[in-house]
């Protein structure tokens, strides 16, 4: 299991590769990468920075893969996050989930992804034409996490 | 109480702090966020009832009746947009 | 688009990147690799072979590409099956799919993969210690294409 | 009508054919599966109604009722499993 929160960039494939290397055990890996677009709610963004709230951050996302874990069975886990200012087409996050068969690790890696929407301590600050601006929250993220039922 | 209370994102900017040291009088979440309402202005404005904010007592996000306790870490923050 | 039936290896990180490269629209990109495992149906497995249908092959897998952009907006998919001899741990299929946002991109890569476990004309051949053996079909594999509805 | 059949996997190894061309004395996919069981021996066998099989017309998968044409390629192989 490997959970990051950084400014760096981080590389699909060397992720992934590092997940199955040395091991034949497992049979499907899920992955997702978020990217920063260059339009959101009808601007031109011209770059973006995100803030979070370190300790929680890192805790937060550990509570999000064990649950995850708890879920389904899982070989491993990746979960990297960066921070600080990405311009459009940079990776913002990346997911990769490794199992036995893929209908859990399709599951356990969108449900990361849909509770860390509304759970991790991230806040993406946009540049657009009329300033800056703090993305909304979206109701369609909080109707994400509420399909994989109440667990608190 | 001691607390140590910091802000994150939009209402870190609006309320112009990002982390304070106070003394809570009251003992639940819904106290502290009362007494810090009471200072008027932004404070008033932003931590309004209708207004969508989270807290966090020692990391973990919680509901407003939630108890405080000596020295707890507390965070106020907007809705979360990462990923 | 990009579809490819291919003895050779392919890179996930390669693939993605060659999607999102150069633009900026991409918000979300759901992949997925499938994996030949040392293990399957209680006996080990030390190879397996892939045999397909060439001509139909492609047909097939452009066609389940097309019925999932006609399901979902989706910016770019890549879909690549391995043919022959393969061993445990190695690459089988990668599928990737770029979209805007992320429940179409995760639902259209899961769909694809459900899609080709029933349609696609691939069949597995296993080197076990019991001696050669072809794959039986999965009734959970069925169960999980029935789910996107019927369609034809 | 002449059709050219192909067989793969499980199904090309047991009938020891990867491809022959035939004559179809009848009209539809049915048709042409009864003519091959009545080759006996493995067709009977493999082919037999209670057997999962599946049947491609010019490569896409058809029902049994399908129609037949001159030329066409006709496959018959055993339930996918590949990805």
């Amino acid at each position: 299991m490997k959970i990051m929160v950084q400014s760096a960039a981080f590389e699909l494939g060397a992720e992934v590769d590092a997940m199955r290397r040395g091991r034949s055990d497992i049979g499907a890996i899920a992955s997702f990468v978020g990217l920063a677009r260059d339009m959101n709610d009808g601007s031109d963004v011209a770059a973006m920075t995100l803030e979070h709230y370190p300790g929680m951050t890192e805790k937060a996302l550990a509570a999000l893969v064990e649950e995850a874990q708890s879920r389904w069975t899982l070989l491993d886990v990746t979960l990297i996050h960066r921070v600080g200012r990405l311009l459009p087409g940079d990776p913002i996050v990346l997911v990769a989930v490794a199992g036995s068969h893929r209908g859990e690790a399709f599951a356990a890696c969108e449900f990361i992804m849909d509770y860390l929407k509304t759970r991790a301590p991230f806040w993406k600050k946009e540049e657009t034409p009329e300033g800056e601006r703090w993305v909304e929250a979206r109701a369609s993220d909080d109707a994400a996490a509420m399909r994989w039922g109440k667990n608190d | 109480m001691k607390l140590r209370v910091l802000y994150f994102a939009r209402l870190r900017e609006r309320l112009g702090c990002a982390e304070e040291t106070l003394d809570c009088a009251g003992s639940t979440v819904a106290d502290l966020v009362a007494q810090l309402q009471a200072r008027g202005g932004m404070w008033a404005e932003e931590l309004a009832a209708d207004q969508a904010y989270r807290v966090a007592v020692n990391q973990d996000i919680v509901a407003l009746d939630a108890a405080l306790s000596e020295n707890a870490e507390v965070a106020i923050f907007p809705p979360v947009t990462g990923g």
